[in-house]
């Protein structure tokens, strides 16, 4: 029994397991916020995202600076910050529903660089050519 | 010895289970759904705070997070009646793109942070972590307290909230007077030309 | 005391949201003045406050450059209002949909402004990222405030997508630095050996300062919340968040990372380069002024960045200086921008045609903005420009200066297209735009006279330089 | 305020003058910008005067001295931590270009008589642009000659696009962007200079006697050369020149081509050769093949050129060739010819483009074919313009010959440092563009001018006016003097040139 | 011995030399600039007076320099005033001055005396013209530089005014500006020369270059020896000191590279392009043929008598240099004869009076050329004989021009086949052209014969024997030619109307006809042996040599007779030769088709194979590329707009991708 449990401690979880653990849903995070169709859905993700940094904070605090609190308090004011961001982002997100009748992401592009026609070295130097061959006819020699 | 393993244990449960619920938040189609699933993630995230002897933080996580910012956005997922129907699924190059980007993401940062020698210092001494000690932290003037971020935080909360009502506000009937100018229903962005404007709003005082 | 300008700013804020309630509709005006008031006062205290010293155990420092940054943010804030009084009161000919309550928007932006002054002051990484995030969020709201037009909202949505992403990345950095040094104060968690992690950090920490400064890879977002965001509100990001950038910058890789800045030197090269083309080259097929205007700030972020080159202690006040020449000439030309869209609405570039002709006073100031920020001499912009490609060639980057002199020769051509609507074109036909407000001409004028004599009376860059020039020696880590 | 300050701010004041006169009064503008240049062409005599009394006596110590005398030095400290002052002075080079451009931009402003749309604005940027130009001539210090070198390129723009003909946009806004990347690559160079000199100084005097290594100026000098080359029209870079001249108005391309285009090869001489000795010895023969090419190209495109500003800026672009194959020489005949040949063609550009202003306010075209018998209705015209054909061919007892004697002399003798043979070639090759300018000159203006009139309504042209035979008088003088009595003109500016060569032979 | 003169205390003439090209340049700026509004009159009056006090100036000269050095004895180069008018380099001025030599000397007095007496004819010959101010201002132009080329003291001087000669010939020949055959022709002439002048110019640059260069050897000896008759010091391109045989001796000496020419045989061939160009020899002669656009005194003076014979008055101011570099003499011999014979055998196929008189002049100058060319330092009787025939020919050429002037003027056409039967109608002028005639063909006692005599006996004693029988051939021909225009337009029956109404010209007119006249008689005695003469002192000779004489005399008396056959009575017999020899004939009456060939070049070949595809060149390539790095830039913000989609999640992706591309890159760079 004490070998077993001996042998499941081996695998006590070190900082970098919990390293590892955090830049996990950190990219689960990022993965969702990149693909998400909904833009209350790319804020779930947001929040994801900024716990796991907070935990970080706290992984740290607990592994290399014990003494001190400096990890929880950033880790309280990081909860206090998404809080912020999410009340900013909800209150866009409802006034564009009400506006718009949908928060899908993928249709709020409507301002994006115009791609107009791009004309070719020929044509933009067209307008210049034309210049030079009506200065040079085949002018009558004196 | 027991205390350990059944540490270990513990530890690779909730952080499978937190994975699990990460991977809901961002793939299933139905947004309730994937607001109850952050609800979840983020509590064995407080799971992990006591697990690093943050009691406190675990109770302020469980209180606010979950409790507050996540019922709110369900709030906001019910105003958006986003919940409703079934979110259609993501275009499939951006889902590769995304996946792609977050997958090199996190061999990066892994393997950066794996093989990076931090500042380990195991004296096994736990943080006083108690509520009395963050809570004269947040107030404490002196060098080790955080009195100024604790101002600016709230300045911040406050910010948020009056832009948050400013642009989520409905604007109220048109009978009703209503305290800022220039946004009477009323005015509208037709071009009046400078003539036919009344005196008040900067036309000519005949 | 050292925080009072922070404290006039946060008060006037409050005051003006509680004014708001109280003032009958005739006197809503009082709102901008008040405001206007306010900033003045807290542009006074800074003036008075001294330029070295720390409060609460060295958690709020103040320095040279903690002092000149403080007082830009003041004075950009201050203009900002003056640009925004017509829209939010209604004096305007051409209606904007609802720009309403004045006495909101003057508080979120008072507190954006005390947000960028503490983090000017931040000494250790919670009061630096929480004055950031005071700094960012409420612009999204700023950015989003016109309800009923969707380009607003839009940009809104955009702004809080990718500011949030960014300010995720910014905590994960500093959650490494943390790691890394064990260590929460700013000077205090200077890595002293390299390791993949730290560059990690470096890498996240840079994507962060990149959302802020809008350089190359980071800058997308910057073109549609410029064009959706009300015009008072897009001159305040070119300038101000870009001030709060080079803050931010400042702060990090100078306070923290200064002992590496010289092994990243060519990194920070080469994003200055790609910046300014990128910015330069696609500001040439651009119509609307607003996302002109963006490409624009971008070309100059490129610029900025070019004083952490060389070495500092000449790079910090060209940074300074070029940072006062900015702002001077960016608000002189958003003046005449705000002014032209809220007489007449019009946005894109060929709509200023024959503006000489009808408000040529005006035409004359937005056209020696446009020189300030090509770089034409006399103007500030030149001199400022100048500085900063010496720093660039002290710092042996040749290539460099000639990437820049091309761009800058690029960029001519960009506001040479403005000049020619103006002055070459004929006269649009929808008709002259009414007479500037008294508030935006006096606004005009001031910046137009201090555009041209910043650039040629010693005073400012003295002022400038004799303060910054040993700041330094005492951040550096030796 | 000494005597050089007062140079630079009397045009700056009339402009401003000129800005704040009230806009009805528009005719009232014309005189005060005469006024104001007829100050400056006082000053600028003032200044000759007083400079051949200080400069006459010392020629003989400046023919070893290894630093250019300057006179009239006038220091401000401006930003001190940069080294930056405002230091201007004068030496022999400058005054000939301060004379050169107060003449050109007096006869400009009474070439320009009749503008008539927005004359407040026309004249103001005209007196910007001189502004800018004296500025160069007199300034010692880079950061003060860059400040004013491209304060003088930016008014053109404006000059060009409102004022112009034909496709003035495109023209005005290739003349622009060309000059300006030209002036990136001197500002690159500038800052190499400024930096590896480790003197910390931005003063001309003190980075001449800064050493610094071959291979530094190797790579420096040429990036100076091309940089001033690029405003001297050196070959590949000077097509902005025939579409920019023709564009632009009368005074303007009297302005440009006469005086603007002398900054490039003043820029090169002061910067190029004075500082960069020894990348001025490694590039020398290359320079001075490209601008054989210059030469020649410039004079065989003329001959077929159709509408006369083309003609005259291509002539331009081969005279300015001279210039710059003066400066490639390395010779104190070949400096001596480029700066005279400066002033020459300053002269001859301004009098040939106000005269064809002139023309073309009469028969409203500029295509020789159309023209045809304009001596018999406007002799005046007609003489001068003949004068000026001749003196741009190099016809002795005009200012042309005495420069391009100079040029030739100092190609043919060669210097030390590159192959005899090859400069020889390349100076005969030269020479054979005073047989390519004869034809193009003598067949334009017999086109022109000569044979009978061709259409009836030139019958009624006029003659020139008074501001008109002013100009030309004026312009024609100086060409006659300078022809026929070279001898002070150019003492003074060979004491200025003596110190370059002792650089270049003795080393630093 | 050479005679010890010392310049301070010379005679009135000598020490105030520069009156000569003064009066000429005073009076242009007067009437050029004043007098034309004023009164048409006034300015001929004082042009010829300002000529003609600068013909007495310049016999004042003549008198004192012979009286100073008498004939026959030694003849010092004097320089008795000149200022400095140009410092190339410290050790390089340019000296503007007055030479007094025998041949300079003889030039100036030739150069007024017909000019004054054009001057004189053109008052009459001009009236009523509305240029006529103009006219006399751009002949007292022409005056003043040719008689300032012929007073150069060095080599840049004779250039500068070399230029200006050119540039009043172009003024002169295109007077009638309405006319374009005027136009065309003053063109011509102005772009020939000056393209000779190209060479010219080559020459001077290599003299100069190697004058400097060898200055500070050879120069103390010529100083010693020469520094008492120069006003100012020696400069390396004094022709005092280019013809010095120690500077000779050190030029000469140097090779051009592999091919064994020596560099001064280079530059002298270099010099005689310049030479041959403005004396219209043969490659270069087909602006003078044109230049008789002008009126017909210009003709006279510049194509006949004084601009032309520039030329040979520098090929004989750098005589010394010529004779060292053998090779070049041996060039200018060559060109000289063939020109006067390509010119003679042209002369007697043309139509036009003034063609006509025109290629004699040029086969005249060949002949000059070609009596330098046979004569060596050693046996310098050609150099007198060219000066002579020089001397003479401007002479009796100047007066055929002017009589040729009187019957245009009274007939109002060129054409000789207008004229006819004009001795009854104009007897002066039928009779003075008939003096000239014979002088111009040889006969005894005019002066042609005695200068022709010599250089045909310089030819002879130098042993060029080819010369000497094209020349013999030439003499034949001249006086073919010759008598055939004398007989056409004066004698036989009035062809036109005008013809027979033809009256005698004005007295203003004949009366320089007649000096003329005087003067081709009696220049044939002038001793010209005692007065210009170089080199080694040779054996007095006197009489008339008549090994030669005869032989020219009989070539003469063919020729005439040939031309009294043809072309008394009714003429047929001319026509029937000339359809007899065919294509000969057109061939020989088109001037061999060398105009054609010029134009060809010019236009086919220079204008639209070169200048027209640069001017082409110019515009698409070198220009497109510069537009095409417009496109460049503007393709490249087309390109990086492409990013702005507007998707956010696109942006967010391109964030985290940049973020990581840091990444790497500091990985990668900084490890």
């Amino acid at each position: 029994m004490n070998q077993l449990l001996a042998s499941i401690a081996a695998y006590a979880p070190g900082l970098r397991e919990w390293l590892l653990l955090t830049s996990v849903i950190f990219s689960i995070g990022l993965y969702g916020l990149l693909t998400r169709r909904n833009a209350v859905g790319i804020l779930l993700a947001v929040e994801l995202m900024l716990n796991s940094a907070a935990l970080n904070f706290v992984i740290f605090n607990r592994f290399c600076m014990p003494a001190r609190i400096d990890g929880s308090v950033m880790a309280i004011f990081v909860i206090a910050v998404a809080a912020a961001e999410v009340v900013v982002g909800m209150a866009i997100f409802v006034a564009l529903y009400r506006y718009r009748g949908t928060v899908d992401v993928n249709r709020m592009d409507t301002m994006k660089d115009p791609v107009t026609s791009f004309e070719g070295p020929v044509a933009f130097n067209k307008e210049v050519l034309d210049n030079i061959n009506k200065q040079y006819k085949s002018h009558h020699d004196h | 010895m027991i205390g350990p393993a059944i540490y270990t244990v513990m530890f690779w449960v909730v952080a499978a289970s937190t994975v699990l619920f990460a991977l809901a938040v961002v793939n299933t189609r139905k947004l309730l759904r994937a607001a109850i699933a952050l609800m979840a993630a983020l509590s064995t995230t407080a799971g992990f705070y006591v697990m690093l002897d943050a009691q406190f933080l675990a109770g302020v996580q469980v209180l606010v997070y979950v409790g507050g910012i996540v019922v709110l956005i369900v709030f906001a997922i019910m105003l958006t009646r986003s919940g409703e129907l079934l979110e259609d699924h993501p275009t499939p190059e951006r889902r590769v793109v995304g996946a792609a980007i977050s997958i090199m993401f996190l061999i990066l940062s892994a393997a950066a942070v794996w093989v990076s020698p931090f500042a380990e210092y195991s004296t096994g001494k736990t943080p006083p972590n108690d509520a009395l000690s963050i809570g004269k932290a947040l107030l404490d003037p002196g060098p080790g307290g955080y009195v100024a971020p604790f101002e600016v935080i709230s300045l911040l909360l406050l910010a948020a909230m009056i832009g948050g009502i400013v642009i989520a506000r409905k604007t109220p009937p048109p009978n009703q007077p209503f305290t800022s100018g220039g946004d009477l229903p009323g005015e509208t962005d037709v071009y009046t030309p400078l003539s036919q404007r009344d005196p008040k709003r900067g036309g000519p005082v005949s | 005391m050292l925080m009072l300008p922070e404290i006039i700013v946060i008060i006037t804020a409050m005051t003006v949201l509680v004014a708001d309630l109280f003032l009958p509709e005739r006197l809503r005006f009082g709102v901008s003045c008040l405001s206007l008031t306010g900033l003045a006062a807290a542009a006074v205290a800074v003036l008075m406050t001294p330029m070295n010293g720390s409060l609460l155990g060295g958690q709020f420092g103040m320095d040279s450059v903690a002092w000149w940054f403080k007082l830009f943010f003041v004075i950009s804030g201050f203009f900002t209002v003056v640009l925004s009084m017509d829209l939010l009161h209604g004096r305007t000919t051409f209606r904007m949909r609802g720009i309403g309550s004045p006495g909101e928007y003057y508080t979120v932006l008072l507190f954006t402004i005390s947000g960028m002054m503490f983090l000017v002051s931040a000494r250790d990484m919670v009061l630096l990222y929480v004055s950031l995030e005071l700094a960012t969020i409420p612009l999204f709201a700023l950015a989003a405030w016109r309800r009923e037009d969707a380009r607003s909202g839009e940009a809104g949505l955009k702004y809080v997508i990718i500011g949030a992403l960014a300010s995720a990345f910014i905590l994960y950095g500093l959650g490494l630095l943390y790691g890394l040094t064990g260590q929460i104060g700013l000077e205090a968690a200077r890595v002293t050996r390299v390791s993949p992690a730290f560059w990690l950090a470096v890498a996240m920490l840079t994507a962060g300062v990149g959302f802020k400064l809008t350089l190359v890879p980071f800058h997308l977002w910057a073109a549609d919340v410029f064009e959706g965001a009300p015009m008072p509100i897009t001159a305040f990001l070119s300038v101000a968040s870009k001030g709060t950038g080079l803050a931010f910058m400042f702060q990090l890789f100078f306070r923290n990372m200064g002992g590496w800045l010289d092994d990243g030197s060519l990194l920070i090269a080469l994003f200055a380069a790609v910046t300014m083309t990128l910015g330069n080259c696609v500001a040439i097929v651009q119509t609307n002024i607003k996302r002109f205007m963006a490409f624009s700030a971008i070309s100059h972020a490129g610029v900025f960045i070019m004083g952490f080159l060389g070495p500092h202690d000449y790079g910090v006040p060209a940074m300074l200086f070029y940072l006062l020449a900015y702002i001077a000439s960016t608000f002189a030309l958003f003046a005449g921008i705000v002014w032209y869209s809220n007489e007449t609405g019009r946005e894109t570039i060929p709509d200023y045609r024959g503006m000489s002709r009808t408000n040529p006073m005006m035409a004359l100031a937005m056209m020696l903005a446009l020189f300030s920020l090509a770089g034409i001499p006399p103007l500030s912009g030149f001199v400022g420009k100048f500085f900063l490609f010496s720093v660039a060639a002290g710092a042996g980057y040749h290539w460099l200066v000639g990437v820049a002199a091309v761009n800058s020769t690029i960029a001519l051509y960009n506001y040479l297209r403005i000049v020619r609507q103006m002055y070459i074109e004929p006269v649009h036909e929808d008709g002259p735009a009414a007479p500037a407000s008294w508030s935006l001409s006096i606004a005009t004028a001031v910046l137009t006279v201090v555009l041209v004599l910043v650039g040629i009376i010693p005073f400012f860059y003295n002022a400038i330089n004799g303060t910054t020039i040993a700041w330094m020696s005492g951040v550096l880590p030796h | 305020m000494g005597l050089l300050s007062w140079l630079i701010a009397v045009p700056f004041i009339t402009m401003l003058g000129v800005v704040f006169t009230p806009a009805s009064r528009w005719k009232a503008v014309r005189w005060i910008s005469l006024i104001g240049t007829g100050t400056e062409l006082a000053l600028t005599a003032l200044l000759t005067c007083r400079y051949w009394i200080a400069a006459g006596p010392d020629t003989a110590v400046t023919m070893t001295a290894k630093l250019t005398k300057l006179y009239f030095v006038e220091r401000i400290p401006w930003f001190e931590s940069l080294g930056i002052q405002y230091f201007i002075g004068v030496d022999g080079i400058s005054v000939s270009m301060i004379i050169l451009t107060s003449i050109i931009i007096f006869t400009g402003v009474l070439a320009s008589w009749n503008v008539e749309s927005r004359t407040k604005e026309f004249f103001a940027l005209l007196l910007l642009l001189v502004t800018g130009v004296f500025g160069v001539f007199v300034s010692f210090d880079l950061f003060l000659f860059f400040m004013f070198y491209e304060l003088a390129v930016l008014p053109m723009y404006l000059l060009i696009g409102i004022w112009g003909t034909g496709p003035k946009e495109y023209s005005a806004m290739k003349l622009t962007l060309m000059l300006l990347v030209g002036s990136a690559f001197v500002l690159v160079g500038l800052f190499a200079m400024y930096h590896v000199s480790g003197l910390h100084t931005f003063d001309l005097q003190a980075l001449a006697q800064a050493s610094f290594s071959k291979d530094f100026q190797g790579w420096v000098f040429p990036l100076i050369f091309v940089g001033f080359g690029v405003l001297g029209a050196l070959y590949p870079f000077h097509t902005w020149s025939p579409d920019g001249h023709s564009s632009a108005p009368t005074a303007v391309s009297m302005l440009h081509a006469g005086v603007l285009m002398k900054l490039g090869g003043y820029g090169a001489l002061r910067i190029g050769v004075y500082l960069l000795p020894e990348g001025a010895k490694m590039w020398g023969l290359f320079f001075m093949g490209l601008t054989t090419i210059n030469i020649l190209y410039g004079s065989l495109g003329a001959v077929m050129q159709k509408d006369l500003k083309y003609f005259t800026a291509y002539s331009s672009v081969s005279h300015c060739g001279f210039v710059l194959f003066g400066v490639a020489t390395l010779t104190v005949m070949g400096l001596k010819g480029a700066v005279i040949q400066m002033f020459s063609h300053g002269i001859m550009t301004g009098l040939f483009f106000g005269l064809i202003g002139m023309v073309y306010g009469r028969t409203h075209t500029r295509l020789i074919p159309d023209m045809g018998g304009l001596a018999k209705v406007m002799p005046w015209l007609a003489t001068s313009f003949y004068i000026a054909g001749l003196a741009s061919l190099g016809l002795p007892g005009l200012a042309g010959f005495v420069a391009e004697t100079h040029v030739f002399l100092g190609g043919f003798f060669g210097n030390p440092w590159s192959n005899p043979t090859i400069s020889c070639v390349l100076t005969i090759l030269a020479t054979m563009s005073i047989v390519v300018t004869a034809v193009y000159v003598l067949r334009g203006l017999a086109m022109v001018f000569q044979g009978p009139i061709t259409h009836p309504e030139y019958e009624l042209l006029t003659d020139a006016t008074w501001p008109e035979r002013i100009s030309t008088g004026m312009l024609i003088a100086t060409l006659v003097i300078v022809g026929v009595m070279p001898r002070y003109f150019i003492t003074l500016i060979e004491s200025s040139v003596m110190p370059m060569i002792n650089r270049l032979s003795g080393g630093v | 011995m050479t005679t010890e003169i010392d310049i301070q205390h010379l005679g009135f003439a000598l020490r105030h030399v520069w009156l000569v090209p003064a009066f000429p340049l005073v009076s242009f700026v007067l009437v050029g600039l004043f007098l034309r509004p004023l009164s048409q009159k006034l300015c001929g009056i004082v042009a010829t007076l300002a000529v003609f006090s600068s013909w007495m100036a310049a016999c004042g000269i003549a008198c004192e320099y012979y009286t100073l050095c008498p004939p026959g004895g030694e003849h010092p180069v004097l320089v008795p005033w000149a200022f400095e008018w140009l410092r190339y380099q410290p050790g390089m001025t340019v000296n503007v001055g007055v030479i007094v030599d025998p041949i300079s000397v003889l030039l100036m007095l030739v150069v007024t005396t017909v000019s004054t007496l054009v001057h004189l004819y053109s008052i009459g010959y001009m009236k009523g013209d509305t240029g006529f101010g103009r006219f006399f201002a751009y002949l007292n132009l022409f005056t003043f530089s040719m008689l300032g080329l012929v007073a150069a003291p060095n080599i840049l001087q004779m250039y500068v005014f070399w230029e200006l000669v050119g540039v009043s010939s172009f003024l002169l020949i295109g007077f009638y500006y309405q006319k374009p055959s005027a136009v065309a022709a003053s063109k011509k002439a102005f772009i020939v020369t000056r393209f000779a002048d190209l060479g010219f110019l080559v020459g001077v640059l290599t003299l100069g270059y190697f004058g400097y260069t060898l200055f500070g050897g050879a120069a103390p000896a010529i100083t010693a020896r020469t520094a008492a008759h120069c006003a100012m010091p020696l400069q390396p391109f004094d022709f005092l000191y280019l013809t010095s045989p120690e500077f000779l001796a050190r030029f000469g000496a140097l090779a051009a590279g592999s091919t064994g020419i020596t560099l001064l045989t280079v530059a002298m061939v270099l010099v005689f392009m310049g030479a041959a160009g403005k004396s219209a020899m043969f490659p270069l002669h087909i602006w003078l043929p044109d230049a008789m656009e002008g009126p017909t005194p210009v003709s006279a003076l510049i194509h006949a008598a004084t601009m032309v014979v520039a030329g040979v008055y520098l090929v004989a101011r750098m005589f010394p240099a010529f004779a060292v570099s053998g090779a070049a003499l041996l060039v200018v011999a060559y060109v000289g004869a063939f020109t006067s014979l390509f010119a003679a055998v042209i002369g007697t196929t043309q139509d036009d009076i003034k063609r006509v008189l025109a290629f004699s002049t040029l086969s005249q100058l060949g002949y000059m050329m070609l009596a330098l060319g046979v004569a060596t330092m050693e046996s310098p009787l050609g150099y007198t004989a060219s000066m002579f025939h020089l001397f003479t020919h401007a002479c009796f050429k100047a007066l055929l021009f002017l009589g040729a002037g009187a019957v245009i003027h009274a007939v109002h056409s060129n054409e000789i086949w207008d004229m006819g039967g004009l001795r009854k109608k104009m007897p002066i002028t039928h009779f003075t052209f008939l003096i000239a005639t014979l002088a111009i063909s040889g006969f005894w006692p005019l002066s042609g014969f005695f200068s022709k005599d010599e250089i045909l006996a310089a030819a002879l004693g130098n042993g060029h024997y080819g010369i000497f029988a094209v020349a013999l051939f030439v003499a034949g021909l001249t006086a073919f030619y010759m008598f055939r225009i004398y007989l056409v337009t004066f004698w036989g029956e009035h062809r036109t109307d005008k013809a027979s109404h033809a009256h005698e010209i004005p007295a203003v007119m004949w009366i320089p006809l007649a000096i003329l006249a005087v003067l081709s008689v009696v220049a044939g005695y002038v001793p010209m042996a005692k007065f210009v003469s170089i080199g080694a002192e040779h054996a007095e000779h006197h009489g008339i040599n008549f090994a030669i004489a005869i032989p020219a005399t009989l070539a003469a008396l063919l020729g005439t007779g040939t031309a009294l056959l043809l072309y008394t009575g009714s003429g047929s017999r001319a026509d029937a030769i000339a359809r007899s020899l065919g294509g000969v004939y057109t061939l020989v009456k088109k001037k061999f088709y060398v105009d054609e060939v010029y134009l060809f070049v010019t236009h086919r070949l220079i204008f639209n194979l070169v200048s027209r595809p640069i001017a082409w060149f110019d515009r698409t390539v070198v220009d497109g590329g510069v537009n095409v790095s417009g496109w460049a830039t503007r393709a490249s913000g087309h390109l990086f707009s492409w990013m702005q989609t507007g998707q956010v999640q696109s942006y967010g992706s391109w964030y985290a991708a940049g973020a990581m591309l840091v990444l790497l890159v500091l990985w990668a760079a900084l490890i």
